[in-house]
């Protein structure tokens, strides 16, 4: 269906009640409606990183988030792929690029309001970008801006330095006028702001670290209680002008989130009713998928939407033989795709068996496969061939992480070692907190090359859904450091040169394809052994109207949400 | 049978020895108070004699008994061994000494391992001691288990096969092994019935004369001292307050706590009851704790006088042989403290 | 009829391994203001008989025949709340461990008062002022403070001198001591025999004194029970069993004991062996491993159980030699050696 | 001369009566080792935990041999006994049968009935194992505790106090989080399971310190130790031939107790993420996938009534084994 | 009895520390065996794709740099004088005694314990009434009746009560009473008391029986034990001589000594449970210090971890000095110096 506004949602959709189908607000909004009022019970099996838009850093927080706060665009609401697009949400219109690129401009519509009914300014947007460079104090919060905008040298945050001017970087010039001023040149940068850095903050307001426990809203709702770890609650923000937001229909009158739920209990509530969304939106634990899969009525209430994640095996080159590519080639093709797949919880609920590093729903992406195995069951007689050319031809050893808490990370090391020893190579499986994989295991530089691990499991979902949002961060070898890595395998210097090539390439389809060159390059390296793009089994909650899968939010789009 | 030899250096010798058990308190453990177990007792032990050593529960007997032994570390006095002052020597210089010193226990249910063999038990002294023997461990084990009646054969049983006599035997087998000079033997026979105790005292008769022992038999029984004992001392409250050879003690006995605990034993004789007339002690032994001061037997004494609660009577020759630690003994020509008290006045 | 009668009483107890016969047939009575001591070695069952009387078996394991009767009643046979009812009240226990037989939670005064009250229907006011009173009267200095004070409190002359308070708190007509003064010095015994013996006087209540200490039989009683293996081999009056003891064992008791009332002699008689397992009890007499003249039965001791008979005046004893073969031992070799040495 | 003491034959034989006969004063020796043998084989249900025990081990050494007979390679996938959209395993009761005795696991299918057999061996090694860990770790202290008194007592009974309030589990799962994965000459695995049997043997050593401890001091105050000391005795011959001997028993009685703790304990921490490493099969691992899987009764219930017959045979076998030993039970 | 306490609590507070320098021994040496470095650690609390920088900051902010023992000195400084947390735009006191702030929240520990404990009281109280009552009723009666049907029934559900891991009762029952039949409330729920006492009781009916069976199981044993122990003393035998109901001998002489030794295996398991029932919070998802401690080691939060970590240990050792205190009072014989 076409992306039609809020104001009129899903032409395809039928006056009455919707038929529930399978998948059926992935291309059209289910059970459309505009009724107002109501409430909508949420629930999180875990906890927010942060509600503060400076300190947030997941997907489903950048959804939700916008019931309360504003950035300057935002993806276009409603179903279908237009909700990669970027459409103006503070700012009257998109962001003005200058002609070379390093400058940008926003204007901000008028009569917008915080909650408290002071306008929302320039200023204030400006304020929040520059809050947000304070990595000390909000150290979950993506480091785009930190590194996009030119920054004045003795800039150390505005809580430490709040005297120095940060105009070099981002300045109000008017009211309503905001400019960013960048290093070099960027193409996407109405991507970037539309994360929520750019969430207008009122200085005066501002509390730092603890800004958190009260955000000041700018969007239709604000915060009525907020328990921390709990449970937090939305009610409508008198102040917010619906005339001045054409995405957001502010259906309900009030919102409760309850954090913390167990997962399996969480599906089962979902599944009753007793809650209507699950907010972290990747989908339902396996329990409810043995339930939900073979009930044709429970599956009627599902949505299997592709997302812009990957699941990968990073193939390390750090420690013999897998310096050598042919070795690396020998992981590729001994690899059981389809045993990968099943292990990340098979093709509804696990995803789509990969062949190269960027997702479907990314802007340009080609799919391509250099390493074909009959039927994705692996190919033993080439990977033997590759292991000869890369001198060992009896195999060789190598350690495999991932992360134990994750039950699909598990499954999957452990087909990977299943797979791998009929080619001879032999896997030693190790399993780390979550919480230090990064920091002290799978991620640290030295640990892995003191360890010998050759193989680490990984996933990753793009910021926004083009190749710089994807790609960059797990394949430029520039952002290797000596702990806390996401990419660790992939350092090659024609990557990186092809990275800026394209990062400052304006135009939208030479863009494109220098990303898909990246790829291409990468999966020749053999680097990254790409497992799945990922798929999760969402369930719309009983009684929730106005349901549409956002592929820019990769969830179902939680602005849209009504209660009948 | 060997006559003791009163004549010659005494083989152990005790000199003024005290043992207090610290009692402490509170958070540094700071000693508030000591239990006077043992409070400064003197006597000597001649060869081929036996020395009872009788008293109520709790007067410090068993002490006496491990202080010689050196189980325990004397707080004060000294203990000469066969002329060798043992009283702070290590354990390691004590060891070649203990062969001639050997103690018997009083619970022979206790006081064998219930894991080792009576071969073992026996054994165990030359194996610790390092002896060498003629003919192997075996055949001295065997020859000691036959010397104190018990059948050989019964090397490789272990002790609960055995009744409570038998076992006992097997502890005076064990002292036996080294063959010592001197035996303390802890209440030998109160742990056993009647008909065994007798089989047992017999036993340690037989056997002092044939070895040549010395022995110090400690007992609460006044009879049984009085059949094997040349010599008795009578203990109160961790103190001698008589000792003398056998016939004058039980015959004119000169401390008034010596006279009660004579005449407290029941006899076994029913006429004798209506006949007998009877010293009555009024309540207990005082806790070692805080005894009483100077002469303690002075709060149960019927004849304590006001000097018996501020001077202590020395532990006196009264006779020859016979010393009494009182001021008004019984039985006595003259009393020590009336002639010092006729002085003063 | 006598007040307390007990006839062929058995007390057995089934084991893991083996029938126990504690006690195998039990004959005997007293009259109250008598006194009956029983002696006997350890295991013979001398605890088991008294714990019988009380009715203190029942429940358990033990398999009880014969017939107890105490002033008219039969207890055996009676429902197990009548005889709860009897105790304290009309039949009283002391024990030999006086620590171990209190318990240590409470105050001495609160058993006392908690065994008066099972008997009198009085408030806990009148049941202290009795506590108070038992304890003066039993010897307890400052009794109305020492009402107050726990068992382990006390030394452990008290404590038993607490056991006797209460004992006799209900002003029980037949008292059995068991052992009541094993556990202390000889002193202290005394005090606790004269005592028994005044209140015996006092109360004119029947007591068995159970106890391995001849002497102390010797002081209190006016009849005497000999036991060994769990049955009675003599038995009579006190006099006469020390006197002109008949069985052999009797005679190895006394030999076995130095006394203190005559000249030391040089050996001791004792027994030879050891006493019998009560699982095994050697057939025909009991004693017959143990006995130096069992051969002059011709073999009867091993096969026949001897009949407990009259000897004279109530004397009974129970062996196979002839009363003149006993009487001619005693005389000729026995008192002899036990007198002149 | 020598007294003619005699000694009768009968009297000196073995009398198991004499335990009755010297009432209150208890009786060991081989007698109790033999007595308790006597009574064990009385016990039956005792005896049954005893045999389950000994199959369990046996199945535990043979696993290799069973699995190949009746099962399959406890890591092996069987993709086709799975349903590919559901990834449960297909037909009724988890693919249950002759094929798969116990079912498939779901995703992968491996065979629950192999993973349980090839677990036993971990869950009895580490249980094992880790009980020697505490047995001599407690014994050695609480010996030492026991025997010297005084403030070397007063120490280790603070370290036990310690032990006794630490949130042993919390502690446990913080250290085997953290642990490295390679040392002591050893790694993966077998560092994870040497660190599981200290962890767990360390932090459960104070209940056998305690008991050792306390027996101790009982076997001091015997005098059979003031005779050895008074035969000259070191410390030594003391402590390993006098003490330790009287020792044995009790310890053998609660390291049987332990033992089904410690599987416990192991099977928690598994259960809590912080066990083996993948792929290798543990009861609380296989458990704590069953709880995504709850559904699946065949993959809850096989893991689990493993560990509670396990713990249950273990602790029905101690139970008779201590009331065995025990001086004052008939 | 004043000493002594003041000796108890010294001695306490020695154990807390001890505890507290394991805890922090834990969480930095380790780590540093395996090479890890103060940005290392700090890595752990920053979003993804953090710059080196901000990991920089962040191990700064957290004081990563400094070595242990100062780090260690701070914490403790930090309990007993009260700590200052910059939250960037100013400064906010925590007082004593402060458990620090979260590493990754921000947030300071000692109210989220608080806030946490009534959950782990609830759980704990209700349990231990249920397991108390049930486990000592059932041990009285089977030695009562030793060797009858209803003893070997009891103590073999006793036993069985021993061998379950609760992780698997809890899930069955879980499965069976909350998913399958609905009786039951599923994981998770659990309403304060203040809030509605019903709801509080149903919500927690399931973790109470669950926990009770287990621990119910070792009381029936142990009071069995004890009781057989006791009936067989001779103060027993006294109190039926005096001619005492047998009501009366078993509650007033032999229950009454038979409980002694279980208040004090009563007080360690209480205080152990009141730190956090760890599996029973895990398995029922119950917002208590069990979880909280599970969820602050997975994310590798140190102030957490040592704050849940001490008051568990604290509870323990509070526990067990009542219960020496309360020996005091029911055993007259011991004395306390
Ligand atoms: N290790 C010890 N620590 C403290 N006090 C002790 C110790 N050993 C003995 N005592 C005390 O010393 C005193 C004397 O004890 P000892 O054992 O010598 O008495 P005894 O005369 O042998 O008594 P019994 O006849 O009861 O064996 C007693 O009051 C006892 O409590
Ligand atoms: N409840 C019981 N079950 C089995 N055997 C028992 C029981 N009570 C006593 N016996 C046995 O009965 C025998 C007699 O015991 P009893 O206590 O009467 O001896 P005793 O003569 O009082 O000995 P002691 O002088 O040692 O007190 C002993 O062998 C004892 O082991
Ligand atoms: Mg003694
Ligand atoms: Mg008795
Ligand atoms: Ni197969």
């Amino acid at each position: 269906g076409g992306g039609g506004t809020p104001q009129q949602p899903a032409q395809s959709a039928s006056g009455g009640a919707a038929q529930p189908a399978f998948n059926a607000s992935l291309t059209g909004v289910y059970n459309p409606s505009t009724k107002k009022g109501g409430t909508i019970k949420a629930a999180h099996s875990s906890d927010w990183d942060s509600l503060d838009p400076a300190d947030t850093y997941y997907g489903y927080s950048f959804n939700f988030g916008r019931l309360y706060w504003r950035t300057l665009t935002t993806y276009k609401t409603g179903p279908g792929p237009d909700g990669n697009q970027v459409v103006p949400d503070l700012a009257e219109g998109l962001g003005e690029p200058s002609p070379d690129g390093k400058t940008w401009t926003y204007k901000l519509r008028a009569g917008l309001k915080f909650e408290d009914g002071t306008p929302i300014t320039a200023k204030d947007v400006a304020y929040a970008v520059a809050r947000s460079y304070d990595k000390e104090t909000f150290p979950h919060g993506p480091s785009y801006l930190n590194e996009l905008l030119a920054w004045p040298k003795d800039f150390k945050g505005v809580y430490k330095t709040p005297d120095v001017d940060y105009k070099s970087a981002v300045e109000a010039t008017d009211d309503t006028t905001v400019v960013f001023h960048l290093v070099k040149p960027f193409a996407s940068m109405d991507y970037i702001v539309q994360m929520p850095m750019t969430a207008p903050v009122p200085k005066d307001k501002d509390t730092g670290a603890k800004y958190r426990e009260h955000v000041i809203s700018s969007g239709p709702y604000k915060f009525e209680t907020n328990e921390t770890g709990k449970r937090f609650t939305l009610v409508r923000n008198d102040q917010w002008d619906a005339s001045t937001d054409p995405n957001r229909p502010a259906l309900p009158d009030k919102w409760e989130v309850q954090l913390n739920v167990n997962a399996d209990d969480l599906d089962n509530q979902l599944m009753s009713g007793s809650i209507q969304l699950d907010i972290p939106g990747t989908g339902m634990q396996p329990a409810a998928l043995g339930k939900v899969l073979p009930d044709p009525a429970l599956k009627a209430r599902t949505d299997n939407p592709t997302i812009q994640r990957l699941w990968y095996i990073s193939v390390i080159p750090d420690n013999k033989p897998l310096d050598n590519v042919e070795c690396r080639k020998a992981v590729m093709f001994a690899a059981d795709r389809v045993a990968n797949q099943t292990a990340y919880g098979g093709p509804v609920a696990g995803g789509e068996i990969a062949t190269n590093v960027m997702p479907p729903g990314i802007v340009g992406q080609e799919k391509f496969d250099l390493y074909q195995t009959p039927e994705n069951k692996g190919d033993v007689e080439k990977a033997k061939q590759a292991l000869a050319a890369c001198g060992q031809p009896n195999g060789f050893e190598t350690t495999m992480t991932f992360r134990a808490d994750r039950p699909r990370e598990k499954a999957l090391a452990e087909a990977m070692q299943q797979a791998l020893s009929k080619a001879g190579i032999k896997l030693t499986l190790k399993g780390f907190p979550a919480s230090s994989y990064f920091s002290d295991y799978a991620g640290n530089v030295d640990y892995v090359k003191k360890n010998g691990i050759g193989l680490a499991t990984h996933g990753w979902g793009s910021d926004w859904p083009d190749g710089y949002g994807f790609m960059q961060a797990i394949v430029d070898s520039r952002t290797i450091r000596p702990a806390g890595n996401y990419n660790l395998s992939v350092k090659n210097a024609e990557v990186d040169k092809l990275i800026d090539q394209a990062a400052g390439e304006l135009d939208a389809t030479a863009r494109a394809k220098l990303w898909v060159d990246v790829d291409k390059k990468v999966m020749e390296d053999a680097s990254i052994l790409p497992v799945v793009w990922a798929k999760a089994l969402l369930m719309r909650g009983q009684g929730v109207t106005n349901i549409a899968y956002n592929e820019g939010q990769q969830m179902y789009d939680y602005v849209l949400l009504g209660a009948e | 049978m060997t006559e003791p030899n009163y004549a010659s250096e005494p083989l152990l010798s005790v000199q003024d020895m005290e043992k207090h058990f610290p009692v402490t308190k509170g958070l540094l453990k700071r000693q508030v108070g000591a239990v006077k177990a043992v409070d400064g007792i003197s006597f000597d032990v001649f060869k081929g004699e036996t020395l009872g050593l009788v008293g109520e529960s709790g007067c410090g007997k068993s002490t006496t008994g491990r202080l010689v032994t050196r189980l325990l570390e004397p707080t004060a006095g000294k203990v000469v061994f066969e002329g060798q002052d043992i009283t702070h020597m290590s354990q390691g210089r004590l060891r070649p000494l203990r062969r001639d010193m050997q103690m018997i226990f009083q619970d022979p249910y206790s006081s064998l391992n219930p894991r080792h063999t009576v071969g073992a038990i026996v054994g165990a002294p030359f194996r610790i001691q390092g002896v060498q023997t003629e003919n192997g461990i075996k055949k001295a084990v065997q020859d000691i288990l036959s010397l104190v009646g018990l059948n050989p054969e019964h090397y490789n049983r272990y002790p609960h096969e055995f009744s409570g006599g038998q076992r006992q035997r097997i502890g005076i087998a064990r002292t036996l092994a080294l063959k010592p000079k001197l035996i303390i033997a802890d209440e030998p026979v109160s742990a056993l019935d009647v008909s065994i105790q007798a089989q047992v005292v017999n036993l340690l008769e037989d056997l002092q004369n044939e070895l040549d022992l010395t022995y110090v038999v400690i007992a609460h029984d006044l009879s049984v001292v009085r059949h094997i004992s040349d010599r008795v001392a009578v203990m109160y409250l961790g103190k001698i307050v008589e000792i003398a050879d056998r016939k004058r003690l039980y015959s004119s006995p000169m401390h008034p706590y010596t006279n009660a605990l004579l005449s407290a034993v029941p006899v076994p004789d029913p006429k004798a009851r209506k006949g007998r007339e009877r010293i009555r002690l009024a309540g207990d032994v005082p806790s070692p704790l805080n005894p009483p001061p100077a002469c303690r037997f002075h709060t149960r004494c019927w004849k304590a006088q006001e000097i018996c609660k501020t001077v202590e009577p020395p532990l006196g020759e009264v006779a020859s042989g016979h010393r009494v630690a009182c001021h008004f003994p019984e039985n006595a020509v003259e009393t020590p403290a009336a002639t010092a008290a006729a002085e003063q006045s | 009829m006598s007040f307390l009668e007990v006839k062929d009483l058995k007390i057995h107890f089934p084991t893991d391994d083996g029938l126990v016969k504690s006690v195998d047939g039990l004959t005997f009575d007293l009259e109250r203001g008598k006194t009956l001591g029983i002696v006997g070695e350890s295991g013979s069952g001398k605890s088991v008989t008294s714990l019988g009387i009380l009715g203190l078996h029942k429940g358990g394991r033990a398999r009880i025949s014969g017939e107890i009767w105490l002033d008219g009643e039969e207890l055996n046979g009676a429902s197990a709340e009548h005889v709860r009812g009897l105790r304290g009240k009309k039949m009283a226990m002391i024990f030999q461990d006086p620590l171990s037989s209190m318990h240590p939670y409470y105050t001495v005064g609160h058993q006392i008062i908690e065994a008066y009250r099972i008997h009198n229907d009085v408030s806990k006011q009148v049941a202290r002022k009795h506590a108070i009173d038992m304890l003066g009267r039993v010897g307890i200095p400052e009794p109305a403070r020492r009402v107050d004070s726990y068992p382990h409190e006390f030394s452990g002359g008290m404590r038993q001198r607490a056991m006797i308070a209460m004992a006799l708190s209900c002003d029980p007509e037949l008292l059995i001591a068991d052992e009541p003064t094993t556990a202390l010095d000889v002193t202290v015994q005394a005090q606790i025999l004269d005592l028994m013996v005044d209140l015996q006087r006092e109360f004119n209540s029947a007591l068995i004194i159970i106890t391995h200490d001849l002497g102390v039989v010797a002081e209190l009683s006016d009849d005497i029970l000999v036991m060994y293996g769990g049955k009675c081999i003599e038995y009579g009056p006190a006099d006469s069993i020390f006197y002109r003891p008949e069985h052999p064992y009797t005679w190895g008791l006394l030999g076995s004991m130095p006394r203190l009332d005559r000249e030391p002699t040089e050996r001791l008689l004792p027994i030879k062996g050891s006493p019998p397992s009560l699982i095994n009890v050697p057939p025909g007499c009991a004693f017959h491993p143990r006995c130096p003249y069992a051969e002059r039965t011709q073999g009867k001791a091993e096969t026949e159980v001897p009949a407990l008979t009259e000897t004279e005046g109530g004397h009974l004893v129970r062996c196979h030699m002839s009363r003149d073969e006993r009487r001619g031992l005693w005389e000729n070799e026995i008192k002899p050696v036990l007198e002149t040495q | 001369m020598t007294a003619p003491l005699d000694v009768p034959g009968s009297a000196a034989e073995a009398q198991p009566e004499s335990v009755l006969a010297g009432a209150g004063k208890d009786i060991q020796g081989r007698s109790l080792t033999r007595i308790a043998w006597m009574r064990l084989r009385r016990d039956k249900v005792a005896l049954g935990g005893g045999v389950v025990v000994v199959l369990l081990i046996l199945v535990a050494i043979f696993s290799g041999p069973i699995i190949s007979v009746f099962g399959h390679d406890p890591l092996e996938f069987h993709q086709e006994a799975i349903d590919q959209s559901t990834l449960l395993p297909q037909g009724s009761f988890g693919n249950m049968g002759s094929e798969y005795l116990l079912g498939v696991e779901p995703v992968n299918g491996r065979d629950i009935f192999s993973r349980i057999v090839a677990g036993a061996w971990i869950s009895l090694l580490i249980g094992f194992l880790a009980t020697l860990v505490s047995v001599v770790i407690g014994t050695v202290l609480g010996v030492v505790a026991g025997y010297f008194g005084g403030w070397v007592d007063q120490v280790i009974g603070r370290i036990m106090d310690v032990f006794l309030a630490f949130p042993l589990l919390v502690f446990a799962i913080a250290l085997a989080g953290v642990v490295p994965d390679k040392g002591f000459g050893l790694e993966g695995n077998g560092l994870r399971i040497a660190m599981l049997i200290f962890i767990i043997g360390f932090f459960s050593w104070p209940s056998i310190g305690r008991i050792v401890r306390g027996q101790t001091l009982s076997l001091r105050e015997r005098e059979f130790v003031d005779a050895a000391r008074s035969l000259g005795a070191r410390h030594g011959y003391i402590l390993f031939r006098e003490v330790l001997p009287n020792l044995l028993a009790p310890i053998l009685v609660y390291a049987t107790l332990l033992i089904p703790t410690n599987i416990l304990f192991e099977a928690s921490l598994s259960f809590l993420g912080v066990g083996i490493n993948p792929p290798t099969p543990t009861w609380g691992g296989m458990l704590s996938e069953a709880v995504r899987f709850y559904t699946l009764p065949h993959f809850v219930l096989f893991p689990g009534l493993a560990i509670f017959i396990t713990v249950l045979a273990f602790n029905l076998f101690g139970d008779g084994l201590r009331d065995a030993f025990d001086p004052r039970a008939h | 009895m004043l000493t002594y306490i003041i000796r108890r609590l010294i001695g306490a507070l020695a154990m807390l520390i001890v505890v507290s320098m394991v805890t922090f021994g834990i969480f930095f040496v380790v780590p540093q065996w395996a090479g890890a470095t103060p940005e290392a650690l700090a890595s752990r609390y920053v979003g993804r794709a953090a710059t080196p920088e901000t990991v920089h900051l962040v191990a700064e902010r957290l004081g990563f740099y400094d070595p242990v023992v100062v780090q260690y000195g701070r914490f403790v400084k930090g309990i007993f004088t009260g700590a200052q947390y910059d939250y960037g735009a100013g400064v906010e006191q925590c007082p004593a005694p402060c458990f620090g702030y979260s590493f990754i929240s921000g947030q300071p520990v000692w109210p989220d314990l608080v806030d946490r404990m009534p959950v782990t009281f609830s759980l704990a109280i209700g349990a231990a009434i249920l397991w108390v009552l049930g486990g000592v009723a059932i041990g009285v009666l089977s030695a009562l009746r030793r060797g009858s049907f209803f003893d070997r029934l009891s103590m073999g559900t006793a036993l069985a009560g021993v061998s379950l891991p609760i992780f698997f009762t809890g899930m069955v029952s879980l499965v069976i009473f909350s998913y399958g039949l609905g009786w039951t409330p599923p994981g998770g729920a659990y309403t304060p008391l203040a809030e509605n006492p019903a709801l509080w009781a149903y919500d927690l009916l399931l973790p109470w029986i669950t926990l009770a069976f287990l621990f119910a199981a070792t009381y029936a044993r142990l009071t069995r034990a004890g009781m057989l122990e006791t009936m067989g003393e001779d103060y027993i035998r006294t109190a039926r001589a005096k001619g005492l109901k047998e009501r009366e001998v078993i509650v007033k002489h032999g229950l009454r000594a038979a409980l002694t030794p279980i208040l004090t295996l009563f007080g360690i398991d209480f205080g152990l449970l009141i730190g956090g029932a760890v599996l029973t919070e895990t398995t029922y998802t119950l917002p208590g210090l069990g979880q909280y401690a599970i969820l602050a080691i997975r994310n590798q939060d140190l102030p957490q971890v040592m704050g849940v970590v001490l008051v568990a240990a604290l509870f323990v050792v509070v526990a067990s000095l009542v219960v020496d205190l309360l020996y005091a009072v029911v055993d007259p014989r011991v004395r306390l110096s």
